[in-house]
């Protein structure tokens, strides 16, 4: 016959203890930590300017990070986007400069921005057609995208600093409500992508798409175009964090986003996503994991720290967030 | 198990259909095995039919030379990837290990120069390669037993351990290393340079390793599933502690390589080649998701990355074209891979 | 291919605008002579430069300049190249030790900084009072920035009494990092009016700072925090011409990119040549702005000077 | 409850289908009514999967076509077959853990907010919970509909499955094997479902290798075997024999009682194990040449029995003996002292899905086929032993050195774990549902196995939730409840009732199984 019993089971497991609903927390607490250690050794490291300051120092990685988390979540990677940042900050300064395309005078700064939109979308869709379309692996589109969208932008600078108007440093600056416009775009930024992930059906598609992308297709999923969403949010979030970072510089340098992929995707990791796809969020954990490397680059800043101690004490920390993460999940 | 078959068991055992015909067997598996050696060969006749220079004995045996340490440092990449990890931390091994190996190989003599003292070059060799192996063990175990994400582990030894060498070394050089030890760059044995061979049988041994050897085997069950290889008395620990020491142990004999070519110890040393390293292995198709990879594709991985940079060096493209020039050969060289990988797929009768 | 000579140049890096005009200045130079440049950027990877040297050799090329990323490292690529017989000069960086011939272009970042830090120190302890001071360290794995800080220490050393020094801000050439770095320092220190650049490329990361905190002022207006860089480059030049930059170490690029590509031909042509070339350079400052215009490379490639107002 | 008409028709003509030039349907034709249950049988690697795969959109035919209400259908995604009304609870559970049970049941058609008649982006969650509710009461699952996946066990995610396949309003379902972890009284409540579905004109195909099911269940029937259909008919012209010998083709083995192998000592004791609150105290003697089998409900603690003897999870107290002597169990130690645990999860915690037979045959006694110093794998050996333990376990795969056991028939995965362990030579074998999905005639040649083990000397636990299972297999039936052995009986006192009696007397205790 069938199988016998019926259920003398609770509907589910056990529920976690307290330790490890705290330990849930972990990268959070950790930065609590960070800043009342930083906090209870320098009155200035307390002062709410300095909040300020590490809100809008941290929103250029933090945008980008949450584009990151997003691909990240489908299973893969955007090795691309600190070099979308170079591109479409290039781009941005060429044209509110002007004469870079014959006959264009300089073009007003809000413009200028909105034309970037679609150029971040444009190199997200590069991506989006070699991943998604073109069943490339990530790690290597995006490698080699990095490429395209640096040396493009190297070849639009003609590899030198470009110094852009000082109306790219009022966007950096304006503030409302005593918040500087980059930190209301950082959490503007982390909000929509935590509704996206958490409150539309496109973000938990997403989520089933990272964990199996074979069973997300017989479950009926578009995935093709679901991972091409993915990393044309992220081509986005990595031009609006260029523009976002390069508004408070005030000019598009040639190493200007190198690396800044990494920055971000170790945050998204710091806050608990999986490289392995199908587990993350942005808030808390994201914007976490930005925050707390800010904030400990801030601290040791203010301190006066020797530099040569910054990566081992940075380093140091990030160990301290692993092992903590490690009680957050259950044996085994 | 030992019972006899009765007959319709063994029909249906051996598989009912006709096996397809040998000849395109082979072929299949030749496309497979070696897709990344015929996409170099490829990527080498149409590059030497433009590029001068590119194709001469001289240059090859440049282009080989040049390849060695990345490729060594790819390898033990590779291990880590099988096994399902991810190492970040091979610059700063690499780093350590430069300044550690130099440090050791020089005296300190008056004003603070360097002075060699040959007679430490063994010993210094020798603490190199334990110290990578040691960080990569440390590295390993903190993934087995913490079971955290590689990713951060090795991140953050890697921020560590290289910050604490430019520390220690407050970014100062460590020249004037023993000509015995730096010699070794220029040595040769039957004309081919020393390195070579030294390589070679490295990448042999890795490569019977990772496919004939239990511990080999294991680095991949446990990259594929490791509760099922757990469950199959698979010492998941041991194993992935295992890779990761294999990828620390690389990462020394990569800066011996370095340090030897460049008579220096350099707490900066390998700082840009991670991507490369990664780069290297996922183009030779070892998979980021793990279990997946072979030391022969790492090889050609390397090679095809070293080829692009030497012709596109060899050329005298301007700095940005031979960025936009190398992202195309990347996405060609991935294309192919993938067209290769569909017709396979299609080989259905 | 087409039988000109061919001079291969290795850049450690083009990250900054130093870099890029010497880029150029070095290809106009070989362009003249009727030969033609072969480029390689190592990206601040000293193994890179090593297999492009390598690579040069290995294509036969007529003579090789490299602007190495240390002295150090450069040895064995001396080596090679003498080995070689190719002509080799060193762009910027003098080689630790005389392994092989060859021949140096060099301006002294340890000297040249401390020149400038000291002139900036001078006008400190003339304006009275203690005064503190901040440096924006470089990448602490790149020579040339330790020499700038090798520099500035050696040349407040001698001023003890009116500076002290609040913060040293690594910036791991990082324009983003430096101005988190500036701002963060400013933040713990409102006091700080004495900030040297370990390069001219992150002033705009400064003065994006100062402006925030509104302490960006012309020199000799009340509030002026004392500001020097380091290379001579466009931003510099303006700032200087604007009065908002006090003094700057300047580096001669048209200087050292012509004799650095005259050494590598007479060298070719089996001429003597002086091991090596001294870029004297010079500290600009508001004293002497005639001979900074005709001297500071900056004055004459400021990019898109038209445009900005 | 089906949007459009219900279906009329639905047919293959003459489907074919290969993979890499094996061709595994050879020319299928078949067809099935709305308002029908079509039973599809046959042996593992028959080819069903392959069949329903292609009506489900999940790969195209080579050759052939199919016609729905007389029209072509050609689904080019399994996206296209739910527009077209084709429903899949497909026979490896196709969930998301990471995701709540409401968001895996609607997961393409997520309600929706609306504001001033506009649809916003926004999931409505009280829209979503007011869908799913029916839905999980029409499975009889009583649970929060924002519970994770991740956090149920195996049974109620079937259920998931099949709430799913109810949500989508099909008018052709396919279920392919829906009963491999549900309880009888949760299969009874299934047929009933399906039943209903029926009158509503719903077209059905059901996949089981539950023979009585299926002949109780359906209106017609079709036998598979290697590709081919062998016969189509009304289910009354079906009874067991007949659909063994046309899956097989040949006749049933007598199910003559295996020959009782003297049992010697106990070979396995375990005193007052216990890892609350799922084990509480169990102790158990097995025997060298004795089978003893484990029944109780779903939860009982049967698994976590199992696992804490094999040493996958931590013993809290008591304590395991093997020969006596005390065993600190971890499963390499296990393994070395000869025992075996067959898990009940194989895609988890079996298989390396994307490595072919022969790795995964071996991988458990891989160590035996390394010869030191260096530890080389004789691979001849291995390839040598694979293929004979692959005879053993009746193994279907075109080639056991190249065939990912990804793309392996799901009976043939179950088959390949079971082929592990026997290449250990086990001395101990725990069996967790150890013929899940296994078809009929493979499933005696593996009672066969197990008995001849037995014979040879080994002790065999066996945790089945098929009480039919353990009757014809074990010598004893312990039963289990809330983590404690409640009851021991030996065959001739084997009874279904009284087992069914015992295993039900612990829901009283406690709080259950907690
Ligand atoms: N997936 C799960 N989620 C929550 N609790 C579980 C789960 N699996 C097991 N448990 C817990 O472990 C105890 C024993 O479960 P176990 O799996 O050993 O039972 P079983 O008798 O083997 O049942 P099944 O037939 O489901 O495998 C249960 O009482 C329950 O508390
Ligand atoms: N993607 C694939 N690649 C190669 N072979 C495949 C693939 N999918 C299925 N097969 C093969 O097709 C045959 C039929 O498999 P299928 O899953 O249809 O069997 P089944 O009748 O459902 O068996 P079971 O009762 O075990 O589920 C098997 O031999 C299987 O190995
Ligand atoms: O060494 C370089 C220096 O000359 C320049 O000014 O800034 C960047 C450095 O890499
Ligand atoms: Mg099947
Ligand atoms: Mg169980």
């Amino acid at each position: 016959m069938t199988a016998e019993p019926t259920e003398a089971l609770p509907a589910t497991g056990p529920r976690p203890g307290p330790w490890r609903r705290l330990a849930r927390h972990a990268p959070l607490l950790l930065l609590l930590a960070v800043v009342l250690a930083f906090g209870a050794i320098s009155p200035v490291f307390r002062t709410p300017a300095n909040a300020r300051n590490i809100l809008v120092q941290s929103s250029g990685v933090a945008v980008v990070a949450v584009g990151m988390t997003i691909v990240l979540i489908t299973g893969g990677i955007d090795l691309s986007a600190g070099a979308v940042m170079f591109l479409s900050a290039a781009v941005a300064g060429k044209l509110v400069i002007g004469g870079w395309i014959p006959g264009l005078g300089p073009i007003p700064v809000p413009l200028a921005v909105a034309l970037i939109v679609p150029l971040g979308l444009a190199c997200g869709l590069v991506n989006a057609a070699l991943v998604a379309g073109g069943r490339i692996a990530p790690f290597v589109a995006t490698l080699a995208t990095l490429y395209l969208a640096r040396g493009l932008a190297l070849q639009i600078t003609q590899t030198r600093p470009l110094p852009l108007p000082p109306g790219f440093l009022e966007l950096g600056r304006a503030a409302v409500l005593g918040l500087p416009l980059p930190a209301w775009i950082l959490l503007a930024a982390a909000a929509a992508g935590q509704a996206m992930l958490s409150a539309t059906p496109l973000g938990r598609q997403l989520y089933a798409l990272g964990h199996d992308p074979d069973a997300a297709r017989r479950a009926g999923l578009r995935t093709t175009r679901l991972l091409a969403f993915a990393y044309v949010i992220s081509g986005l979030c990595a031009s609006l964090g260029g523009l976002i970072a390069v508004a408070q510089l005030g000019t598009v340098s040639p190493t200007f986003g190198a690396q800044r992929e990494f920055a971000a995707i170790a945050a998204a990791v710091l806050g608990g996503t999986s490289l392995f796809g199908g587990r993350g969020n942005v808030l808390p954990g994201t914007l976490v994991g930005v925050l707390l490397v800010q904030t400990l680059e801030n601290g040791l800043n203010i301190l006066n720290a020797d530099p040569y101690s910054y990566p081992v004490v940075v380093g140091a920390v990030l160990f301290v967030a692993v092992l903590l993460d490690r009680l957050r999940r259950p044996r085994d | 198990m030992t019972r006899p078959a009765t007959p319709d068991r063994a029909a249906t055992t051996a598989g009912t259909p006709p096996a397809p015909r040998a000849g395109g067997e082979a072929a299949r598996a030749l496309l497979s095995e070696y897709a990344p050696l015929l996409l170099a060969a490829a990527y080498f006749l149409a590059a030497s039919a433009t590029v001068p220079g590119l194709g001469t004995p001289r240059n090859l045996s440049n282009l080989v030379v040049n390849v060695l340490p990345l490729l060594v440092a790819a390898l033990g990449q590779t291990a880590v990837l099988i096994a399902g990890g991810i190492d970040l931390s091979i610059p700063a091994v690499v780093a350590a290990c430069s300044v550690a190996s130099a440090r050791l190989m020089t005296a300190a003599g008056p004003g603070g120069l360097d002075v060699p003292s040959p007679q430490m070059v063994p010993a210094a060799v020798a603490i190199a390669l334990g110290l990578g192996a040691g960080i990569g063990l440390f590295n390993g175990l903190a993934v087995a037993a913490l079971r955290v994400p590689p990713f951060l582990v090795t991140l953050s030894t890697s921020m560590v351990v290289g910050g604490a060498t430019l520390w220690a070394t407050h970014s100062r050089n460590i020249a004037n290393l023993p000509a015995s030890f730096t010699d070794l760059a220029y040595g040769r044995v039957g004309g081919v340079p020393l390195f070579v061979p030294l390589v070679a049988a490295l990448a042999l041994a890795m490569h019977l390793m990772l496919g004939r050897t239990l511990i080999g085997r294991w680095l991949y069950a446990v990259g594929q599933n490791a509760r099922a290889s757990r469950v199959s008395g698979v010492p998941v620990g041991r194993v992935t502690a295992c890779a990761y020491a294999v990828s620390g142990l690389c990462a020394a004999v990569a800066a011996l390589l370095y340090t030897a070519r460049l008579e220096t110890g350099l707490p900066t040393m390998g700082r840009e080649i991670l991507l490369d390293v990664v780069g290297a292995a996922v183009i030779g198709g070892t998979s980021l998701a793990g279990g997946k990879g072979t030391v022969l594709g790492t090889v050609f991985g390397a090679l095809l990355l070293a080829l692009i940079d030497n012709s596109l060096n060899l050329i005298g493209l301007e700095y940005y074209a031979i960025m936009m020039a190398k992202g195309l050969v990347i996405l060609l060289a991935a294309s192919i891979d993938l067209l290769r990988a569909r017709l396979l797929g299609r080989a259905t009768p | 291919a087409d039988g000109r000579p061919l001079v291969g140049v290795s850049f450690d890096t083009l990250q900054t605008e130093y870099w890029v005009a010497s880029r150029d200045a070095m290809a106009a130079e070989i362009e003249a002579r009727g030969a033609r440049m072969l480029l390689a950027v190592a990206n601040n990877d000293a193994n890179r430069q090593f297999e492009q040297v390598n690579n040069f050799i290995a294509r036969g090329v007529d003579g090789i300049i490299i602007a190495p990323k240390d002295s150090q490292i450069v040895l064995p690529m001396i080596k090679l190249a003498s080995r070689a017989k190719i002509p080799i000069v060193l762009y910027n960086r003098p080689p630790a030790a005389d392994v092989g011939p060859c021949v140096t272009v060099v301006a002294d970042n340890f000297q040249i900084t401390r020149d400038t830090v000291a002139f900036l120190a001078e006008k400190a302890r003339a304006i009275g009072g203690k005064h503190r001071a901040m440096i924006l360290i470089g990448d602490l794995g790149d020579a040339n920035a330790i020499g700038r800080r090798d520099g500035f220490d050696a040349a407040i050393a001698a001023f003890s009494d009116v500076i002290e020094v609040v913060a040293r801000v690594p910036t791991e050439w990082n324009q983003e990092k430096a101005l988190a770095g500036v701002t963060n320092a400013l933040q713990a220190h409102p006091d700080i009016d004495f900030i040297f650049s370990s390069s001219d490329f992150l002033f705009p990361s400064v003065v994006s700072a100062l402006q925030q905190a509104g302490k960006y002022g012309k020199a000799g207006e009340p509030g002026h925090v004392l500001l020097a860089g380091f290379d001579g480059d466009a931003t510099a030049y303006r700032m200087l011409a604007d009065g908002h930059l006090d003094a700057d170490g300047v580096q001669d690029v048209a200087y050292e990119c012509r004799e650095s590509v005259r050494a590598v031909f007479d060298l070719g042509a089996g001429r003597d040549v002086p091991r090596v070339l001294r870029d004297p350079g010079f500290v600009a400052h508001q004293g002497n702005l005639d001979e900074a215009r005709r001297r500071m490379w900056g004055a004459k490639t400021a990019p898109g000077e038209g445009s900005r107002r | 409850m089906t949007p459009g008409e219900p279906v009329a028709s639905l047919e293959f003509r003459d489907v074919r289908k290969g993979f890499s030039g094996v061709p595994v349907l050879r020319g299928v034709s078949l067809a099935v009514e709305g308002g029908e249950v079509l039973g599809l049988v046959g042996e593992n690697g028959a080819g069903k999967s392959t069949l329903m795969n292609l009506l489900g959109g999940v790969f195209p035919p080579d050759g052939g076509a199919m016609l729905l209400d007389g029209r072509v259908y050609a689904p080019a995604s399994p996206r296209d077959a739910a527009r077209a009304g084709v429903a899949f609870i497909h026979q490896e559970l196709n969930l998301f853990p990471n995701l709540s049970v409401a968001e895996n049941l609607l997961l393409d058609g997520l309600p929706r907010l609306g504001l001033a008649g506009l649809r916003l982006p926004l999931i409505d969650r009280r829209a979503l919970r007011a869908r799913v509710r029916p839905l999980l009461e029409a499975v009889g699952l009583d649970l929060d509909p924002d519970t994770a996946v991740g956090e149920l066990p195996a049974g109620r995610r079937q259920l998931v499955e099949i709430a799913r396949a109810l949500g989508a309003r099909a008018r052709v379902l396919i279920l392919d094997e829906p009963t491999t972890s549900l309880s009888a009284r949760e299969a009874d409540r299934l047929f009933a479902l399906l039943r209903r579905l029926r009158e509503r004109g719903v077209a059905m195909i059901f996949i089981s290798h539950n023979l009585p099911d299926v002949l109780g269940l359906c209106d017609s029937i079709a036998v598979l075997r290697d590709g081919g259909l062998i016969s189509h008919g009304p289910a009354a012209g079906y009874d067991e024999a007949r659909l063994f010998r046309e899956m097989v083709g040949r006749d049933a083995a007598r199910q003559s009682p295996s020959p009782r192998a003297d049992a010697s000592g106990p070979i396995l004791q375990l005193r007052d194990l216990a890892r609350p609150p799922a084990v509480r105290g169990v102790s158990l003697d097995l025997r060298g040449g004795e089978v003893v089998g484990v029944a109780g409900l779903m939860g009982a603690g049967r698994t976590e029995l199992l696992r804490l003897v094999f040493g996958l999870d931590r013993i809290e107290s008591g304590s395991v003996l093997l020969d006596g002597k005390p065993l600190v169990p971890s499963p390499r130690r296990s393994i070395r002292a000869g025992l075996a645990f067959l898990t009940e999860d194989r895609r988890e915690e079996g298989l390396l899905m994307d490595s072919a037979v022969v790795p995964n045959a071996t991988l458990a006694a891989l160590p035996g086929f390394a010869r030191t110093p260096l530890r080389l794998v004789d691979r001849s050996r291995e390839r040598t032993a694979a293929a004979s333990a692959a005879e053993g376990v009746r193994l279907r795969a075109a080639r056991i050195e190249r065939q990912p056991v990804r793309t392996l028939s799901g009976g043939n995965q179950q088959k390949v774990v079971l082929a592990r362990w026997l290449l250990t030579r086990p001395r101990v074998l725990l069996l967790d549902e150890p013929t899940r999905g296994v078809d009929v005639a493979a499933k005696q040649d593996i009672y066969q196995l197990v008995r001849e083990l037995a014979a040879g000397g080994a002790g065999v636990l066996v945790v089945s939730s098929e009480i039919e299972e353990l009757t014809t297999l074990c010598d004893r039936i312990a039963v289990m409840a809330a983590g404690r052995l409640v009851e021991s009986l030996g065959r001739p006192e084997f009874d279904r009732e009284r087992i069914l009696r015992a295993a039900f007397r612990g829901e009283g205790r406690g709080e259950g199984a907690r």
